[in-house]
Formats: C-alpha cells, structure tokens, sequence
C-alpha cells in the first residue's frame, strides 16, 4: 500500500525527522488560509498522487507570489496529470501539498528497501539526489552507497558513518550528525511500520547545514497492515482503478491491464503463464486475476464478473489447474456468475486437475455457451483465433 | 533416492486442527505420507484423522521421532510456527501460509539458518517426492517417480508443468515449490546443489517469475557448478512493472526483476529457456533424449 | 545493583505483570492509613532487605488482623534482620511492604538472567516455586525448564509454549494465555532495563486461575546504568556496608570482608590472587580492593584511606603490578594518604612493572614505616610474619 | 609461528585520538607493533604519533590492509566499534575496554561470530606474541618469546603469571588476556583449539578466575582433545557469594563459579592446578622439564 507524500510527511514529523512546513489543499478555496499558514514566498505546490514521475508530468511547481500559487493550484486541483507512469489519460489530482520553499546546497538519496538476497533491510544513500535511484544505478552505480542491516543489532551508529564518509566531500561536524540521527530513524520508521520501500529524494542540506526531508515516499507491506490498522485508513482508493477496488474487497488478485482478453486462472504464476500464452498468440491480456488457490464459488462468481465489467473485453480465457480449488466448484461459480450477467463475449474453458471431470460435466450440461481447450496450447490457439475472426 | 522428503520422512503437521491443515492432513495420509504427529497448542490429547495432536513440536520430535513439519497455520502465528521447528531440531520445514510480512521473514530466515535448518517457502505448495511422499498441497495423481527436479516459484503453474512432464512420459525425482514471497527460506540454488548429489535426478527443470534476481543467481551457479541439463520457464513477461501479480514477490521493482533479463541471464549460460509454456512437456522430452 | 522488592513490583506493575496490592510503610505512625489502603486482613508484612534468605530470617510475616499487624512492624520496623546470607549482626530494617494476603492455589519460579556459556538472555521456570532456585537444581534438575532467547528474535511465543506445557499437571486455557503474557514481560522488562536478573519466586495461580507475582527481585547490570539514569535513583546506599559506599564514590573496586589485613592491589584478578595468598598464609584478607589498571594519584591515597577507616586492620599488603598504573603513581599516592592519616599498622610493600625503580626509591627516601617485598612469596611470608607476631 | 598475531599483523587502532589510545599506540609502536591506522569518527586525516587517522574501519582495511583491531573506546560506544570492525572484514579484533553492559555484548559476541571474527576481551589487557607484535596494553618488557601459551580472564594477574614465566626462563608464545566480563567473545576453548595446532606452543597456562563455568568447559576440552601440558590457577578462591569482584563476570551466583570447583574439575582430568600464586613460575618450571 503506498502512502501519499504528505501521509508519509506526517509520520516522518512524528518520527523527528525534519520536513519542510507544508499543509495540505483540497479545495481551490482554502488556497489563501493555507498560505497565510505556511511560510513564504516562495512556496512549492505538488501534486498528492501515487504515480511516480510526478515533477517530469507537471505536478511540482515553485511559486513565487499568491497569484502563480492560484495559476498552479488551477491547473492543478481536480485536473489529470500525465506522468511516465501512468496511462496517457492520466491520473486525477485530488490534492496538493503546499510547503514552505527549501535554500537547497546539496541534494541526496536516502531509501531503505528489503534486499531480498540478504534477507535484510538495507539503507541506499547517494550524493545524486533528486535523479531517479534508477537512473543513478545505470550511470554511476559507484554513487550508491549501501548498508545492510543485521536484524539482530537493528540500525548502527558505524553503519551511518560507512554511507557519510564515503562521500567526496564530507558536510560538516553537526550536519553528520543529523544525517546520521535521520538513518537511524528512517530504519525505525521502517521497522515500526512495516515498510517495504521508504524514500526520501531529495534528502537536502540546507545553505544553513540543515538536513531536511524535501520529498517522502513509503509502500507498506500489503501482509503486515492487519498489525498497522492507524496505517491501513491511510490508503485511498481514489488512486487506484475501480475494478481493482472491487476485487480488493472481494480479496481477489486482479491488476487491469491495457488488452482485450479477460483471464481468469487460480494461481499467480499460472495467470503470469496464461497472460505470456495470450500474448504469444498474438494477443493482449485485458487483465491479470488469480483466484486463488483456496478460492470459493462466490470469489470465482465474484471475478467472473469483475471481467465482464471491462468494457474493454472482447474474450475470456479461464484457466485453472485444480489443486486446492476444485474444478466443480470452478464450474459452478462461473454458471452463478453468467446468471447475472449477460456474457456476450467468447468463453474459453481450460480445466485441467482435482475433480476436472465433474467440473466439466457442469459446465458441459449448463447453457452457457464456451469453447473447451484441453491444454494450454490449445487455449493459446483457441484465444489466437478469437482475436484473428474479430479482427 | 529424491532429495529433503522420502520414504523415511516423519511427518508433523503444525495447524493440523485447522480447516485447511485437517483436509490437507487427509490427503497426505492418503498418499501414503508418514503424518506421524500434529500439533495445535492446547488441543494435546484429540486425534486429526487418526494422528495425535501434540501441544508442541518438540513433543512430537520426542515420541514420534517426527523430522519434517509442515505449516497450515495463519499468517500472524506462522513466523512463530516456524521457529518453534527450527528450534525442535526439525530439519526440513515446508510453510504453506500465504501472507506473512515480510520483517517477520527477515527474522525466521536468519533463525533457521541459525539452526541448520531448511525453510521451504512460505507461501509455497510443498515438496513431493512422487511415490515416496508428499509434504504439501499439490494435487498428487499427476505426479509420476522419475529422473526430473523441478524447482518452482509458484504453484499451479508447477502443477501444469508436471502434468506436462507426466504426460511426456518424464517422471519426477522431487519437486519443490520454494514460494512466491520475496525472502523465501530457500533458494533455487540450495536445491540444485542436492540435485547435483542425488543419483536419481537426471534434469532440473526451474520454473521462474518476475521479482528479485533469483533466477540470475541460478544462471550463475549453473554455469559454475551444475553439470545436469536444466529447463527453464519464467512467467510474466507480460507484466507491468511496479505492480504485485499476486505473489508478493512477483514484482519488478526499481527496473529489477524483469522477465527479459532473467530469460537473457539463463540463456547466455546455456539453458533451455521454454517461452511457450505449452510447449514445456515436449521440449524437456526432447532434451533428455539428446543426454 | 539490586533493587528493593517494592521498586521491582512498581516496575512490574507498569509492565502490567500483576502484583498484590501493596503499600510501603516506613514509619510505625502510618500503620492504620496502609492497612486501610491495602485489602485485608490477612496481610502480608515483608521486610525490604536486599540480603537473601529474608524468610528464613523472620523478615515476612502472615497477620490477620491489626493487632498482629502492629506486633510485626514493632518486632521488624528499624530493628536488625539476621538471615543466612547476612552477618551476625544482621542489617538494620528500614521499610515494610505490606500487601494484601493471596489464595494460593499453585506456586512457581519464573526468572530470567543471562546464560553466559549461550552468551543470550535465558528464561527458567519450574514447578517447584517457592523454594530457593540453587536447591531445585540440586534436588530434582528435572523440575527447572530452561528457553534460551535468540536475541535476533526476542521472546517468541512458542518459548512459553515449550515451558508451560511440560507442567505435568497444565493449568486451564486462560491461565495458560496468563503464565504466557507474564513471560513475554518479562523477557521485555529484562532487556528494557538491563536486567542482569529478574525473580519471580513464587509466581502464583490463585484459587481462580489468575496469575500473580508474590515476590520480585531485581539486579540491574551496573555496566548499563548510565543510560538508565530513573534505576540509578532507586540505589539505596543503607544496604550497603559504609566504607563500599565510599569507595563506590571514588570509583574504587572495594569490597569489606571478615579477616584483618587490608589489602590494595591493581587488577581484579590480582587482588583476589592476593586474598587467597593472604589466606593460605594463615591470615584473613579484611578486603577487596582493585584501584583499577588506569588509577590516578587521588585514587590510590583514597583507596588507601579507605583501608585504614577500618578499625579490624591490623596489617596492610599493597602488591601492585605495574602496567598501566604506574609505581611511581602509586607510590606517591600512598605517601598523600600517609600524610592525612597516621598509619599504625605495619605495612608491607610488593611493586613490580612499569616504573619499579621509581616507585621504590619514592618510598625508601621517605619517611614512611614499611617492609619490602621482592615478590609474592615473600609478600605472603611477611604477612604470615605479621599476623603471628600480633598474634 | 604463535596464535592470531604476529609479525604480520597489520593493526589498526580504534579511539586512537583519546588519552588512552594515543598513550598506548605508541606504546605498541615502541614494541614494533605494525600500527598502520588509526580511527575516530570525524578526524579522519589527523596523524597521532604519526599514525593517519581514519573515519572508518573500513578505510584502515582497504588503504592499509589492517587485520588487527585494538579498540580503546568508551564503553557507551565500543560495541558499535567492534561490530564496525567485523563488518570490515577485520578478523582479530581485540576490546581493551570495560564496562559495556551485558546486553550489549549479547549483541555484539553474535554478531562477531556470524561474520567469522575472533574477538579477544573485552574489559581484557589484549593479546601479545612476543618479539612479534603487542596489541594491547600489557608491558611488553616483562614477555620472552617462548614456547608456552598463556589464556587469562584477568589482566595484572596475567603481567604477574608471565613475569613468574620469564623469570623462570619460560618464554612464551603468545599471551591472550580473554578478559573479565560474563560475555566475552573468545573462551578458553577457541584458544586452546588455536594453541594446540601451534607447533611454537609447547604447553599452556590458564589463569581462571570465580564465576561462570569456562574452567569446567576448558577442563573438559582438554581431557577430550588437548594434547600439551597445561598448567592452571584459578583466582577467587576466599571470595565471598554474591560478590562481583572487579570484574563483571568475577562472581558465585546461584551455586554457580566456585574456585574449589573449578579446581576440582581441572585436577579431575589431570590437570596440575598451582594453589599458591606464588609457585607458578617453579611449577611450570618443573612440568616442561619434565616434558
């Protein structure tokens, strides 16, 4: 789950690690209390979304004067931004963030992610600040410094001192030691709310040997917010497609994607399997859904008719080797699912597994009209076809 | 031979009182798996399809002489499960539990390292050594005893690859899902290294996804050290980044973990990559019969 | 450094590990107005003594009513409490704890200190509550339970599962899910205070199933008292012999003993060396004393006033060996103190090490009394020497 | 040859600009210790009796090739400097300092540990091979390079034990104070083990102290595996219970850490015990002729 920048601002502030003096806009209205409040000019107006690439879309502007604030928040509040990352449609803005403008010297990198080699969390820090991590990685990897973390000492002092004097230039005494106090808690912000990223890019220094957090990102792991509930009422569904919201309720793994062929199959490398077959046929996946190994005939109804609510789907490939879940009860879910629902796209059954013979007499002895393929090459051919006659 | 599981493997079945670790229990047994023990705390003394329930796993290490665990038990008390193996000396422990953080995996992996143990999952389908035993939830009847390792990130997608297999007349040594999540207790490399020694297994075939470099690491060590021949398969070349597809360790992140490259790394070493699944079953066939 | 019962229970009770109703009493006056705050009768009335054995010594006492309230604070309130672990004239009792009186139904032995062969901090339990730890372990090994805490992990639930449910006779679900709590505060109380040990003995299942601390015992790693600055204040110096509180001041490694020669020396393990070289001279050493391998000047003439403040020595042993510390230092240190006290008891000298010829030469030119040891062996003679000459 | 240091030993000394650590540095200079580095966080570029002073460890590793660590720092602090030193790959890392809480050092023995490091103390005078190198705060001219070993808990205790050795024209090996605190990172044992396959080492001295029960160990070890004459006197024996005497790990608790039963234990598996401190040197005199 990724939190907004200004969510994460919150819990840095809370944590003591120091950010620019900001406070959030929803409504075009309040833009004049909000700067009377935050220090300025100039201010700095972003964009709250959850796409990345937000400055290289628009969404960051510096302002010099209440009247380019106005200009900004116009062009920016209830508007679509278009960034690298998201759909040439865009993503709505909902709010901004308004912050106190930053005398910037230097700029850093400073993230922590879990290194899944290790086994570890591990700190990345890099005098490239403000350049996508990324990028850095490509062009000068020797600028990314990295300290893993035992967890059984946590964070150490000699660790923050390993990333600090590794660079060329060495801020002074007092700016080391707010660097260093800031990856202490950066790791305890980590730890404590079950991060699996937590950014800060830009982490500057102030032309006063400030350290402050110009930017914040963090993602919570998905498994651990049953223990962060504070965290889980963060999440806002706004910045996510409408169908992913249903499915997420009904506990289904389902990511939209830009095709045409709805797939339903149990099992998520198996749905990443049938997604490359539609693709290799020549094809494009509408969706990615894994029902799940243990998934009952309501979740299948359920995903049956999260894919039907795609406009965009002109087939449907279903897919399932069953292991746990049942191929009756497949079977089942679906015929429940096309009550419903008129389904007025071709139907492609694959069933393969525990109880396949029943879980094809179902379907066989239903109305409902589908073609069987026996085997993956055979549902590959079969979706191939579909796309060909449709043209 | 086989590798982890065989004949001799004392099953223990931590979560045994549970909906899933009952029924999973039922169908072990009727593999003909040696479940000699479950454990559920403060349920001592009851009996799940027969086996005895114990209140702990050192218990039945202790009476029954119990060496292999296997863990239906929920996310939120699997870590603890886990551990509670590890530290009874269980040597080989299979976690199906889908779920658990990932903070808490950081610390259990380290643990069982610790205790010399090795963690199968989590988040994973088991380890079946056909015709010998099954330590998970795989659907046993499309696996047949053979000459093939198989080595997976996933689950059902295992299942169609050994169906596959199966129906090309290419039996199985041992399979292993080593799971989805992105710190697993094992690496496709630690089972290699068993293949490498066991007699039994003549191929390997690695069934890989998006996330991680764990499929890099493989290459690596294949080209170094592995002198069977070995098939590959890895799903999501389709998918976007930044996006979990299902498993919380299939994604690709900070331009890690695609496809294209784990495909390039396996290839550049020699290795047989399938990227028509379909076409699995007949290309594994058609290698052994070049050995 | 130990802490009284009352200040551990306080601890517990933060902790939220259930203790009996309490209140200290110092003072006879303020008997009615406890006994009114505290459920009761019965109660319980036990003497705050950091000697062991406090039971055996009559230092805890069952009333059941006022009257029998009233006759133990007479018989313990400021008089002296002799146990098998304090001297013959017993230590002079300063505070009450009364506490509400408990139904009994099961005693156990819960503590925690750190394995030093595992290196990690370890959890004990036994059925055998209430009697001394050293005694179960000798009588019925069996009966003690031991869970060695991976410190990497923490107290894991499982722990208390191993030791819980190898109770021959397992308590009922809820008191299960209590004794386990219990355990994992502990665990956490330990480490949050640098516990060097923590004892529950007895830990209590009442008639009705709940859990409760009849008895706590603290010790706190002096090592680890500077960052623990809210302990260091519950020290209570009136437990503690005079001259140790003097030379704790000093920084001084002193302990008082029973014999009648002193004895200043560098290294710990030096100055027990010395004690029992003293011993097996036919002589008793009075002290301890390490002044420590970096001792200044001031150390040494404190250390040595120290020695002479009491009045049981009849001979001194100084057996340094320089390395550190150097001769000369030490010498002159000693001729500082001889210069403030007078020094009426004969006085023997072993140097060695680091500036050896310097050190003795500033003894020989001055005026000091004092026979001179070449080496250990002599030292021991001479203080053999001493001790029958006086005899 | 000698154990852990010699003439090869490339030291690195860590709080190198504090009092203690500026006065022993040129100290071990004066021996011939190879002090290559120094480090304190925030002076790198310094010199201190013409040793570069250094940020990091990691820095005296890779600029110096430092494998010897010899840390001087206050105790609030020493245990990030000797993980500091084991993370940069340093492999003998001796902590002269004292005073660092229990838990701590639960942390630190760990983690040392896990990164195959050996560490000598803390709260210990160090470890010297003489003629060699001195890396520590003995006096180095009371040693004669020789052939016998010395592992100690104490320190002026030891400087005692080796002038008695000298003077019986003893030389020794090499001498490691192993120090006086509950935790250490090295036992009797890890040196026993390291003394045993020296061929310079032609028998040992052990010099235990009251509290904890590495005597007993030790005693154990050398029945099963020790092959050279070893020579012991345990320190404590008219210390009271419940006592910390000095050192931290210097006292009886819970029936535990006698002199008498250490004694005991050594005497049992053959080994001469001296009573009087003051007979060492003849004793150990007589038992290598004896050889």
């Amino acid at each position: 789950m990724k939190l907004h920048e200004y969510q994460a601002k919150e819990l840095f502030q809370k944590a003591g690690i120091p950010v620019p003096k900001g406070r959030l806009l929803t409504s075009r209205d309040k833009l004049g209390s909000v700067l009377e409040e935050v220090p300025g000019p100039p201010w700095v107006i972003k964009a709250q979304v959850h796409a990345g690439g937000r400055g290289k879309g628009g969404g960051v502007r510096l302002v010099k004067g209440q009247g380019e604030a106005a200009e900004a928040v116009a062009e920016l509040l209830e508007k679509p931004l278009v960034t690298p990352q998201t759909t040439a449609e865009g993503v709505i803005v909902h709010q901004l963030l308004v912050e106190e403008g930053v005398d910037i010297d230097k700029e850093f990198y400073l993230g922590m992610t879990v290194d899944r080699k290790l086994a570890c969390p591990t700190m990345i820090f890099s005098p490239s600040g403000g350049m996508e991590i990324e990028e850095v990685a490509k062009q000068s990897p020797d600028l990314i410094f990295k300290e893993p973390v035992n967890p059984a000492t946590g964070w150490m002092p000699y660790q923050a001192r390993n990333l600090i004097y590794k660079l060329s230039q060495v801020p002074g005494g007092s700016t080391v030691k707010e660097l260093s106090s800031t990856m202490k808690k950066i790791y305890d912000l980590f730890v404590a709310n079950d991060c699996s990223l937590l950014e800060i890019n830009p982490l500057v220094i102030t032309k006063q040997g400030s350290v402050i957090a110009l930017d914040a990102k963090m993602t919570i792991d998905d498994n651990a917010l049953y223990r962060h509930k504070d965290l889980a009422q963060l999440d806002d569904p706004r910045e996510k497609d409408p169908l992913e919201v249903l499915a997420e309720a009904a506990s289904l793994n389902y990511i939209r994607l830009n095709g045409n062929i709805g797939a339903m199959v149990n099992g998520a490398g198996l749905a990443m399997a049938t997604m490359d077959v539609i693709k290799l046929a020549g094809a494009e996946p509408a969706n990615f859904l894994d029902v799940g190994g243990g998934a009952s005939e309501e979740m299948i109804t359920k995903g049956f008719e999260i894919i039907l609510k795609d406009e965009r789907v002109r087939a449907i490939l279903i897919n399932i080797f069953g292991g746990i879940l049942r191929c009756d009860v497949l079977a089942r879910g679906v015929l429940e699912a096309a009550k419903k629902t008129d389904i007025d796209v071709p139907l492609i059954v694959r069933l393969e597994g525990t109880n396949v013979e029943e879980g094809r007499k179902i379907l066989e002895e239903s109305d409902l009209d589908f073609l069987v393929a026996r085997d993956m090459a055979e549902a590959a051919e079969l979706v191939a076809k579909e796309v060909k006659r449709q043209g | 031979m086989s590798i982890l599981v065989d004949e001799n493997s004392r099953v223990v079945v931590q979560g045994i009182t549970g909906r899933e670790g009952t029924f999973h229990t039922q169908q072990m047994l009727a593999y003909g798996t040696n479940v000699v023990a479950g454990v559920t705390p403060g349920k001592g003394g009851q009996k799940v399809q027969g086996v005895p329930v114990m209140n702990r796993v050192a218990e039945a290490v202790e009476m029954e002489g119990a060496n292999v665990s296997c863990i239906f038990v929920p996310a939120a008390f699997a870590p603890d499960a886990v551990m509670e193996a590890a530290a009874a000396g269980i040597r080989v422990i299979v976690c199906i539990t889908e779920g658990i953080p990932v903070l808490d995996m950081v610390r259990v992996a380290n643990f069982v390292k610790e205790k010399g143990a090795m963690l199968i999952g989590p988040n994973c389908p088991g380890i079946i050594s056909p015709g010998k035993t099954k330590v998970g939830i795989m659907p046993g009847h499309i696996h047949r005893q053979g000459s093939m390792g198989v080595i997976s990130r996933s689950g059902t997608l295992t299942y169609e690859v050994v169906d596959q297999l199966t129906k090309s007349d290419l039996g199985q040594s041992t399979c292993i899902g080593i799971g989805g999540d992105p710190i697993i207790g094992t690496s496709f490399i630690d089972h290699l290294r068993l293949f490498k020694e066991d007699p039994q297994t003549e191929g390997v075939v690695l069934i890989g996804e998006i996330g991680g470099t764990a499929e890099e690491e493989a290459a690596e060590y294949i080209r170094a050290e592995f002198n069977k021949p070995v098939l590959a398969f890895i799903a999501g070349r389709t998918a976007p980044p930044g996006r979990r597809m299902g498993h919380a360790g299939a994604i690709i992140s900070g331009g890690q973990g695609r496809a294209e490259d784990k495909i390039e790394a396996l290839q550049a070493v020699g290795i047989t990559v399938v990227l028509n699944l379909a076409e699995l079953g007949d290309t594994a066939k058609q290698i052994m019969a070049g050995q």
